[in-house]
């Protein structure tokens, strides 16, 4: 083994520290410590000439370790690694001891302060002496890219690549692309045609140079990592297709809430109980009728069907709301003269001009009428002979507090979005993770809505969680901006300071497995082995810590360094 | 002289490291008799690490993690709250007090909780008195 | 080829409180002169629009495809479908020409109206007719606004190996997400997550902050824009300044601190926040006594770097070329001032949701205790010394918004940000009672509704019935309300009053429309290109929106938005060259293509 | 028991009023805006609600929109502009029509062919009967009183003096007792609907005493009025009301004692209560006027043609009033006697169509309600307590 | 026996504080101690050859080639006779647990000499001591004074007191281990450098575990052996049970997991491990199934004696050593 040469460098940051740590009593009392070859303090360490200081003396000494105390390693930890490499020497054979945030700062006493100061540098000096030499490492991307799902987001997505001259591979279970979109006659807010929107994008996505559009398709299983991932595409007549790509965006989408599942509605034993998508049909066809033919003269609307409840979904489905608004809309253009009902439990017309439609809605004669989505739903009954309709409904109204009967001749349930129903095995073939509720569950609610705990897979869309159009667009692109960008970039890098698996210590015991929370770890039967995938590995070190054997070492926060940088730490204690 | 304990602190990297980074950009006083160690994640915390440092002569030990739900890694922090419990019955049943070995949650933005944490783990420890483990491995008979 | 004789044209009236601009009278004559279709009807001309009158006229004249022609013709399509069907034609053959789908609003534009209804007549795409002219691409982008979209899109698009100029008007990037304590509903804290993004666009090497700067001047064309950049006087050397803080612990002069909402004081040498990037100190003009009297200097005495404060230093402009312009301007709260019955102003403790963010943050003025406040004898407010916590808290939502005497749409996120209060309240005061007034709690986003509900069960007191007015009785602020659900009229008496501001656009926003050449909508947002097929375009080619200046959303939403605009700019900096933006494009240029494009498709039948 | 809704209600309503109440999405901001509302009787809101779903019974039995004085508050600050002001004016001008037995109120309300004609039958009668007797030639000196006044009572040939007084008086008796018969039997048409109909309301005998006061007390005071912004507006109505009142008492009651031959010193108490409740109704006609042009407040924003005629007829009816007088203390023979039939052609149609039919009707309705609305309450609590003694 | 053969190796067994098992587990070597007698000379063995102390304090320094010491060091007699084969031998190999971790005999650690002295000559029920009469280092009696060895307060694993060479582990060590060392000595092959563990593998237990094992160890409840219904083929750990298989070496030959009982630990950690109960402790918590502290607390209150349980042949040798006495 190499001999250990330290190069200690206590800095004042002006008076910052110097004030309340004596830097070169500090320094000197390093000097004693063995394998430290040089110690000095300098008034700014980040500055240019304190990091030339650096850098000469690494030469000069022939330093292979060094240590700066000042600051936060948060601030300046990559400014001194740099410096590190500025010498020739593999950055990580550094350690920061923070006497600033950490010490000067937070303390009154000189003689405690310097003390404390004392220890923190001795630790990092008996950490540093383990530090390894670790490689930064990057994977190439391969520029395809597979998108699962050819609705308004998967083809979004498609075209946004494409268009940049990338190839990509459109997968789509159906037998045409589209999805959900469609199926729509118009769009809210503004009642735009969905048809005029969703199918100029199809016959661009069919057609473009760049696309291969597999219909009638399914993925099984993906292969690979970030980069450079393999799949077989299997389509109807046992048509096999191999890819490779780079990327994966899964955009399966949404399916409709079964309303039979809730007795009350008597949905599909009522034949004038229809669903939303249901009703879409009829707006597109024009035959909105009963199923006698008739025009309905009493047509209600009831929200919150399988949502916002927990005995069918907890969460909101976010588009029914404004979709129900848009229905009213359209049948006030249909029949000017009918009852028109909305049974909700909250108007959620959030989005942009979203509020603008309810107004305008509440203008056009319909009686929005409020249950309470938590108990139960309306109560659907044929009515009596005597009656003039259809059906009634009966609930309890909360604006007025009184129970209510609403007779109907149409009755339309807005029903809840679900996850696909081959969400799971889509997860399970490329990796990603479901909420209880079978969405996929992104990096990071907030800063990383579309990316995945798995590197190079991307959800974006319905699939989730409930969304409307121009917000699954937003995911869809934004998902194509981060491929396009790796793309751009070559390659991606990888974390440095990943977990490793001593393969001649580990037992096979697989507690690691399932700690990992990126299943970064698998099994290698053969060998009885887990091996620690590093281009998936965060460096959370959680499965270092779990390992009963110590054979997966958490690079760069290794056991040795840490119980090392504990007894420097300790060896600088006053003596009580 | 007044017993001034020392508290090995293990903070991790995203929440708590600069939580205590706050306190100091934010010029909160503390007492000084904390010791901190960063890692990634108080998922790498192990109690080979804290009986480490009592070994050494910690009259303390001070974990901090993300809030639960917060952590950077999603799930970390909930492996060292398992492990703190059980390492926390073991070091009891070597004689120690359960407090010696403290678990709490530190925010990016809680500056003055850990500040506050500090001083407090610091008066408890100096009502426990000093820790024994180091005395009693160099006085084995 | 197409038959003039059986397409109809109806010209559809505005809904929804629209104003019309466009003359459909104009309209109809370029529809018979120009497309020569003899069929072109106001539907105002029909007595009553219903399907058997439209299906009479349908019959009466053979029609077999209908184009609807207005601002929102959707709202009149269902009746057309249905009448289309009566007579047992296609129903597909209803076409929509909304003008405002493609921004034909004003009557400027009435050109570009024309265009739409000539791309429904040959059914061509509208976005396909658009001639494509396009300019080579400079690989550099402006982002305008550092807050968490302006961040993400930098980041998105310089991890793409592009150069990003990153624009902010402030001392420090993080915007109003810096400001948050927790985030909903995860109630992560935003400082934890929003600075490791900071510090990476700090440290990035293709990204170049320009802070406390602001736009002065647009030239140029999509693909190469020539920006002209005010670089404020920061009076403090960006490179040499080490962030010590000396300086403001001696400076004596203090002010109202942006970033605690003006609930806290600071120096008039400041760093805005404790983790800002740069990590680098300013100095107000405004209230540096040395740049106002030419005395004092302080802060150049204390300082140990020499050189680094230049009191005197000026504003500089400085000129950057580039090839894309993201605009991530966001937002500004609502004033709750212009509703005086809330008291805002008026009573020390009714606070907006901004000022409560800072008070329940542990970096805040107040360390993260809700502390009560008064006014001091210079009548600014001041926090209680005793520490005074409130024994109950009142929150009311929609201040500003869903109301048509301010703003009539719905901010989005003051429900949940609200419900993320009541939650911080309970969490620091378990014993205080916190109650909410809302009219529809909109729940809406991925664990929303799940966070509702556990907010419910906390124990905090959420009554559908907003707030009508605030008055102050004995020392104490009562609330007067109609709880709907139980139907009862509360007074309730609490210490202190949150007022869930709504979001608005910035005062300048309408000028920095301008100045980039996009347009805004009514309510002052700026308007994308197409509502659900391009959320992020404008009609200026090279210039993308993100965040809530597009409209309210959030923290989410705002970083999906980002990451897409950066893909157009990511896509165009790829193909090489940028697309010639609507705004520049004639109309009879896109109905020369429509009918182009239309030809090609009868000879390719 | 639950109720149906009903669409028709709302489109009948409409002729009540201008608005469209579906607009309101019920944040709750003018019941809790409103100064007189409480718990118990929560308005408007709540009637905005049993209006937009046509709960028809539920909203006959109410007795909110007697309980609002139109300060505009609700509707200032409503975030839809959804006026649930106005929606409390159209309510009173339903509930007028629903008390109204006879039918004739909604047909007034809601035509103005009827309402006009009406107007016109009774403006012809009694143009039409005077015109039998009207002298219309003769020696007019004759006429002229030692103080140089007209002598009014001779306005008929052959029928002169105190027999004439008696006649008018007959007249105005008959009407009194006509309009109050009306009213009266509107009254207890109202109370049958609102608290007898109502079968949750149980209200003890003694009750119908104790809160006797407050019927007196509100018609005396308005003091509720007070509670609403705008003191102008109380005193105005104040004055209004008292004028009415005194002119009420003058002509039904005092008339031999008011149309008197004797032009009396402006001293006079007979000439002073004139005076004042001529000024009393004019000023707040003035008022009203200038307000309702100008829609300077929220209740004057939204005039109903109804409001409009009320205002002119009773204008009307002051000013024929007082050039009748001026005539006649000018010594003005046949202007006077021209004028007293006009203004009688004027008073008549007013009283018989505005009192007992029209908005004019409030004037007892408010009263009522608030009485009424006093029993509710009452039997609310009595009740309470006798859950709680039960409970207990 | 001809001169050109290799000179036999001097060998010697000695006994600290242990159970004799380790002694046993030399005897078990059956028919091949032919093997081992034919190479090797036993030079001292006191529970198998009357040799005395002061034989062996006459032997040269390094006269032994290789001492077996099993036992802890439990008493003065024990600290003695580790000193001195120490001297006297070449190959120091600390045999079986005690000697290398503490063993069984740790476990006094938990308490101290005081109570062990007043629970044994004071307190047990057979004990009639009403003088209170304890243990003397020294006593005078007329023949002279006798000198009994000083009963210690703490247990000391071998390397604790004297410098070892090599650790032979089990409780007691698996004898085929014994011979294969031996032979591998006799032989002259190549010796693993100082202080290495010798006659155990690299790989701990779950290696040579021929139970089913996966990666869903998710532990919702502790169980003991009994309250199993054990198929004999899942992974001790995913049915709850406590099994130190994963920290500890291979090399018995999963003996009691073959007999259905979950390993202890006698083998002591792998490399690299410094200490096999925290290493087992943290891996156990990990696989707690819940991330509710009041539901963790629960279940991790269902270990009732973590010191004991994963410290059982190991605590000596732990980081910690022995139970904390306040002596302040």
């Amino acid at each position: 083994m190499e001999e250990i040469r330290i190069g200690v460098y206590v800095c004042w940051c002006g008076t910052n520290i110097a004030k309340m740590v004596d830097v070169e009593a500090v320094a000197k009392a390093m000097r004693e410590i063995p394998g430290v070859i040089v110690a000095k303090d300098y008034k700014y360490m980040c500055s240019d000439p304190g990091q030339e200081l650096i850098i000469q003396d690494i030469k000069e000494h022939n330093l292979n370790r060094v240590v700066v105390s000042a600051c936060s390693p948060r601030i300046h930890e990559l400014t001194f690694r740099k410096a590190l490499e500025n010498a020739g020497l593999n950055p990580y054979m550094f350690e920061m001891a923070n006497i600033r945030e950490h010490d000067s700062w937070v303390h009154t006493d000189r003689a405690e302060a310097t003390q404390k100061a004392k220890a923190l540098v001795a630790g990092a000096i008996n950490r540093v002496r383990w530090h390894e030499s670790l490689d930064k490492r990057s994977v190439e991307i391969n520029p395809a890219t597979l998108i699962i799902g050819g609705g308004i987001a998967g083809i979004s997505a498609a075209l946004e690549i494409a268009d940049a001259g990338k190839q990509v591979y459109l997968v789509e279970k159906q037998s045409q692309l589209g999805g959900t979109v469609a199926k729509l006659d118009l769009l809210f807010p503004h009642l735009d045609s969905a048809q005029q929107l969703i199918q100029p994008k199809i016959n661009r996505a069919m057609n473009h140079l760049s696309i291969q559009c597999f219909l009638n398709a399914e993925i099984r299983e993906v292969f690979g990592y970030i980069g450079n991932f393999e799949a077989k595409v299997y389509q109807k007549d046992d048509l096999e297709t191999e890819i490779q790509f780079g990327n994966v965006i899964v955009a399966t989408g949404l399916k409709p809430f079964d309303p039979s599942k809730i007795d009350q509605l008597n949905y599909k034993r009522l034949p004038n109980v229809i669903t939303s998508l249901e009703l879409e049909e009829k707006l597109l066809s024009g035959n909105l009728v009963m199923d006698n033919g008739k025009d309905p003269k009493h047509i209600a609307l009831i929200h919150c069907i399988g949502s916002r409840n927990k005995n069918h979904h907890e969460y909101c489905s976010r588009t029914c709301c404004n979709t129900a608004l848009k229905y009213s809309n359209q049948i006030r253009s249909a029949f000017p003269d009918a009852a028109i009902y909305e049974i909700y439990s909250d108007i959620r017309s959030f989005g942009k001009g979203c509020e603008e439609l309810y107004t305008h809605t509440a203008r056009q004669d319909v009686m929005f009428l409020m249950y309470d989505q938590k108990g139960e739903v309306p109560k659907i009954t044929e009515a009596r002979h005597s009656e003039k309709v259809n059906m009634m409904l009966e609930f309890r109204e909360q604006l007025s507090g009184e129970h209510v009967e609403v007779p109907a001749d149409l009755v339309v349930l807005m029903v809840a979005m679900e996850a696909h129903e081959n969400a799971k095995e889509i997860a399970h073939a490329v990796g990603v993770s479901m909420c209880g509720n079978s969405f996929y569950i992104e990096k990071h609610p907030k800063l990383d809505p579309v990316a995945t705990t798995t590197g190079g897979v991307y959800v974006v869309g319905s699939c989730q969680s409930p969304k409307d159009i121009p917000d699954s667009v937003s995911q869809a692109r934004a998902a194509a901006a981060r491929i396009m960008a790796d793309i751009n970039f070559g390659s991606v890098e990888v974390e440095v300071t990943t977990a490793v698996v001593n393969e001649d210590i580990c037992c096979g015991c697989q507690t690691c497995i399932s700690v990992c929370p990126y299943t970064a770890i698998h099994f290698d039967a053969e060998k009885n082995v887990s091996v620690v995938n590093e281009i998936l590995c965060k460096g959370c070190g959680t499965c270092g810590s779990a390992c009963p054997t110590g054979a997966i070492r958490s690079r760069h926060f290794t056991d040795k360094q840490i119980l090392s940088q504990i007894e420097g730490l300790m060896s600088m204690q006053l003596q009580h | 002289m007044e017993f001034e304990p020392t508290i090995v602190a293990f903070l991790c990297n995203w929440c708590s490291y600069t939580g205590a980074d706050l306190a100091g950009t934010s010029r909160m006083k503390y007492a000084s008799n904390i010791r901190v160690i960063r890692v990634m994640c108080s998922g790498r915390v192990e109690p080979t690490f804290v009986l480490k440092a009592f070994r050494e002569g910690a009259d303390g030990v001070l974990i901090c993690g993300c809030h639960p739900g917060d952590c950077h890694y999603h799930e970390g922090n909930y492996k060292c709250l398992r492990r703190y419990h059980l390492l926390q019955n073991y070091i009891e049943q070597m004689g120690m007090d359960k407090r010696r070995l403290h678990l709490d949650w530190i925010s990016a933005s809680e500056g003055k909780q850990f500040a506050e944490l500090v001083d407090k783990m610091t008066q408890t420890i100096k009502e426990l008195g000093p820790c024994q483990v180091k005395h009693s491995v160099e006085t084995l008979t | 080829m197409l038959s003039n004789d059986n397409t109809a044209i109806f010209l559809c009236p505005p809904v929804n409180g629209d104003s019309q601009q466009i003359d459909l009278k104009d309209i109809e004559g370029f529809a018979k002169d120009k497309l020569k279709v003899s069929h072109v009807w106001d539907c105002a001309s029909i007595p009553v629009l219903n399907a058997d009158q439209v299906s009479k006229k349908i019959q009466s004249f053979n029609i077999t495809k209908i184009i609807l022609a207005g601002q929102k013709p959707g709202f009149y399509k269902t009746v057309f479908t249905r009448a289309m069907k009566l007579v047992g034609e296609d129903p597909a053959n209803v076409m929509l020409a909304g003008f405002s789908e493609y921004g034909a609003v004003h009557q400027s534009q009435t050109d570009l109206a024309k265009a739409i209804v000539a791309c429904a007549y040959f059914d061509v795409p509208f976005e396909q007719a658009i001639p494509k002219q396009a300019h080579p691409a400079r690989p550099e982008t402006l982002v305008i606004g550092g807050g968490i979209a302006g961040i993400q899109a930098a980041l998105e698009i310089a991890n793409g190996n592009q150069k990003v100029y990153l624009l902010e008007r402030t001392g420090t990037i993080g915007g109003h997400m810096a400001m948050f304590d927790k985030t909903f509903p995860t109630l992560d804290c935003a400082a934890c997550i929003l600075t490791p993004k900071m510090v990476e666009v700090g440290q990035h090497p293709l990204i170049e902050m320009l802070t406390y700067s602001e736009l002065t001047e647009v030239t140029g064309i999509p693909g190469d824009y020539r920006v002209k950049i005010n670089k404020r006087a920061r009076r403090v050397n960006l490179s040499t300044c080490i962030g010590c803080g000396t300086c403001a612990e001696k400076c004596p002069q203090k002010a109202l601190s942006e970033f605690d909402a003006e609930t806290g004081m600071r120096k008039a040498i400041y760093i805005p926040f404790p983790q800002a990037v740069p990590n680098k100190y300013l100095i107000d003009a405004e209230n540096c006594t040395y740049v106002k009297n030419g005395k004092c200097g302080v802060c150049v005495k204390v300082c140990p770097v020499e050189g680094c404060i230049d009191l005197d230093e000026k504003d500089q402009e400085i000129e950057i070329n580039v090839g894309n312009i993201v605009v991530t301007t966001g937002f500004q709260t609502f004033d709750a001032r212009k509703i005086e019955r809330y008291g805002y102003g008026k009573f020390d403790n009714v606070v907006t949701s901004l000022e409560f963010e800072r008070l329940v943050n542990a970096a805040g003025p107040t360390g993260g205790n809700i502390t009560l406040q008064q006014k001091d004898k210079k009548g600014n407010r001041v926090f209680l010394e005793n520490g005074e916590v409130p024994k109950s808290v009142g929150i009311i939502h929609c201040i500003g918004s869903r109301d048509e005497n301010h703003h009539k749409y719905c901010s989005k996120v003051c429900c949940m940000y609200s419900l993320k209060l009541a939650h911080l309240v309970k969490e620091k005061l378990p014993k205080a009672e916190v109650y909410e007034y809302y009219i529809d709690m909109r729940a809406f986003g991925k664990g929303y509704e799940e966070f509702y509900n556990r907010i419910a069960d906390e124990g905090i007191h959420i009554v559908r019935g907003r707030t009508a007015k605030v008055s102050q009785e004995n020392g104490q602020l009562m609330l007067r309300s109609e709880n709907i659900e139980t139907l009862e009229l509360l007074e309730q008496k609490v210490d202190m009053v949150v007022l869930a501001v709504g979001l608005e656009p910035r005062e300048d926003a309408k000028i920095l429309a301008t100045k980039l050449g996009i347009s805004t909508d009514p309510d002052g947002w700026f308007k994308e290109f197409n509502y659900a097929g391009d959320p992020v375009g404008t009609f200026t080619g090279g210039i993308t929106i993100a965040g809530v200046c597009q409209g309210p959303k959030d923290i989410p939403d705002t970083v999906a938005q980002a990451s897409a605009a950066a893909s157009s700019v990511l896509q165009n900096i790829m193909k090489g060259h940028v697309q010639m933006g609507l705004g520049k494009i004639k109309g009879d240029d896109i109905e020369f293509e429509a009918e182009k494009l239309s030809m090609k498709k009868e000879v390719q039948l | 028991m639950s109720y149906r809704v009903d669409f028709t209600l709302k489109h009948d309503l409409k002729k009540f009023g201008i608005h469209d109440w579906n607009e309101c999405f019920h944040c709750g901001n003018c019941t809790a805006i409103c100064p007189m509302t409480k718990t118990g009787s929560l308005f408007p809101r709540k009637d905005i609600r049993l209006l937009q779903m046509g709960l028809k019974d539920k909203l006959a039995t109410n007795l909110d929109p007697w309980l609002c004085y139109y300060c505009g508050e609700c509707t200032e600050t409503c975030p839809r502009d959804a006026n649930p002001g106005e929606l409390m004016m159209s309510l009173r001008r339903y509930l007028t029509s629903v008390y109204d037995w006879t039918g004739l109120s909604k047909k007034f309300y809601t035509s103005h062919f009827w309402e006009f004609g009406f107007i016109f039958f009774f403006f012809c009668a009694v143009i039409a009967s005077f015109l039998i007797w009207l002298p219309l030639s003769g020696n007019t000196a004759e006429l002229i009183n030692d103080q140089g006044g007209v002598m009014i009572n001779n306005l008929v040939a052959g029928i002169s003096g105190a027999s004439f007084v008696n006649i008018i008086e007959i007249g105005d008796w008959t009407m009194a007792i006509l309009v109050a018969g009306l009213l009266i039997s509107n009254i207890l048409h109202m109370f049958y609907r609102v608290v007898i109909r109502d079968k949750e309301v149980k209200v003890p005998v003694y009750a119908y005493i104790t809160e006797f006061w407050s019927l007196i007390w509100q018609f005396m005071t308005q003091s509720k009025f007070s509670k609403c912004e705008g003191k102008t507006y109380w005193v105005g109505h104040l004055l209004l009301m008292t004028g009415y009142s005194i002119m009420f008492a003058v002509i039904v009651v005092l008339l031999p004692e008011f149309q008197i031959e004797e032009v009396r010193p402006w001293y006079n108490w007979q000439r002073l209560m004139g005076y004042y409740a001529t000024f009393g109704i004019l000023f707040f006609l003035v008022y009203v006027t200038i307000s309702r042009i100008r829609k300077s407040d929220w209740k004057s924003k939204f005039s109903h043609p109804t409001d409009w005629l009320f205002i002119v007829m009773l204008g009307l009816t002051t000013i024929t009033g007082i050039l009748v007088h001026i005539f006649r203390i000018g010594g003005m023979v046949s202007a006077t006697y021209y004028m007293y039939v006009i203004h009688l052609a004027v008073l008549v149609p007013m009283i018989l169509v505005e009192v007992p039919f029209s908005k004019w009707s409030h004037l007892a309705y408010r009263p009522f309600a608030i009485y009424f609305d006093r029993l509710k309450e009452y039997s609310r609590k009595s009740q309470n307590e006798n859950k709680l003694v039960r409970a207990a | 026996m001809s001169d050109n053969e290799k000179p036999k190796l001097k060998l010697a067994v000695y006994w600290g504080a242990a159970c004799g098992g380790c002694c046993v587990s030399v005897l078990d070597v059956h028919e091949k101690l032919f093997n081992v007698v034919a190479a090797a000379d036993l030079v001292f063995w006191p529970i198998a050859l009357d040799i005395k102390y002061k034989d062996v304090e006459a032997m040269p320094d390094g006269h032994i080639d290789v001492t077996l010491f099993n036992g802890a060091i439990r008493n003065s007699e024990n600290e003695h006779m580790a000193h001195l084969l120490r001297k006297k031998t070449k190959v120091l190999v600390a045999y079986g647990s005690c000697a290398h971790m503490g063993g069984i005999p740790g476990l006094a650690n938990f308490t101290t000499k005081e109570e062990l002295f007043r629970r044994v000559y004071d307190e047990s029920e057979s004990t009639v001591n009403p003088d209170k009469i304890r243990p003397q280092t020294s006593f005078t009696v007329p023949e002279g004074v006798l000198h009994i060895p000083e009963f210690y307060n703490d247990v000391r694993a071998l390397d604790q007191v004297v410098d070892v060479d090599y650790y032979l582990p089990g409780c007691p060590p698996q004898t085929e281990r014994l011979v294969d060392v031996f032979m591998a000595i006799v032989t002259g092959a190549e010796l693993p450098p100082k202080g290495s563990v010798v006659g155990a593998y690299d790989k701990s237990q779950c290696d040579e575990c021929e139970r089913k094992k996966t990666d869903n160890k998710k532990i919702k409840a502790f169980k003991r052996p009994w309250e199993i219904q054990d198929d004999g083929e899942t992974c001790f750990l995913e049915q709850g049970v406590i099994c130190m298989g994963p920290a500890t070496r291979g090399g018995c030959g999963v003996r009691c997991i073959k007999g259905n009982a979950p390993c202890r630990g006698c083998y002591g950690p792998p490399a690299d491990v410094t200490d096999p109960g925290a290493k087992m402790m943290s891996a156990i918590a990990t696989m707690i199934d819940s991330d509710d502290e009041d539901e963790i607390v629960e279940i991790v209150n269902q270990v009732a004696d973590p010191a004991g349980t994963f410290y059982r042949f190991s605590l000596p040798g732990s980081i910690l050593r022995r139970k904390i006495v306040q002596t302040v």
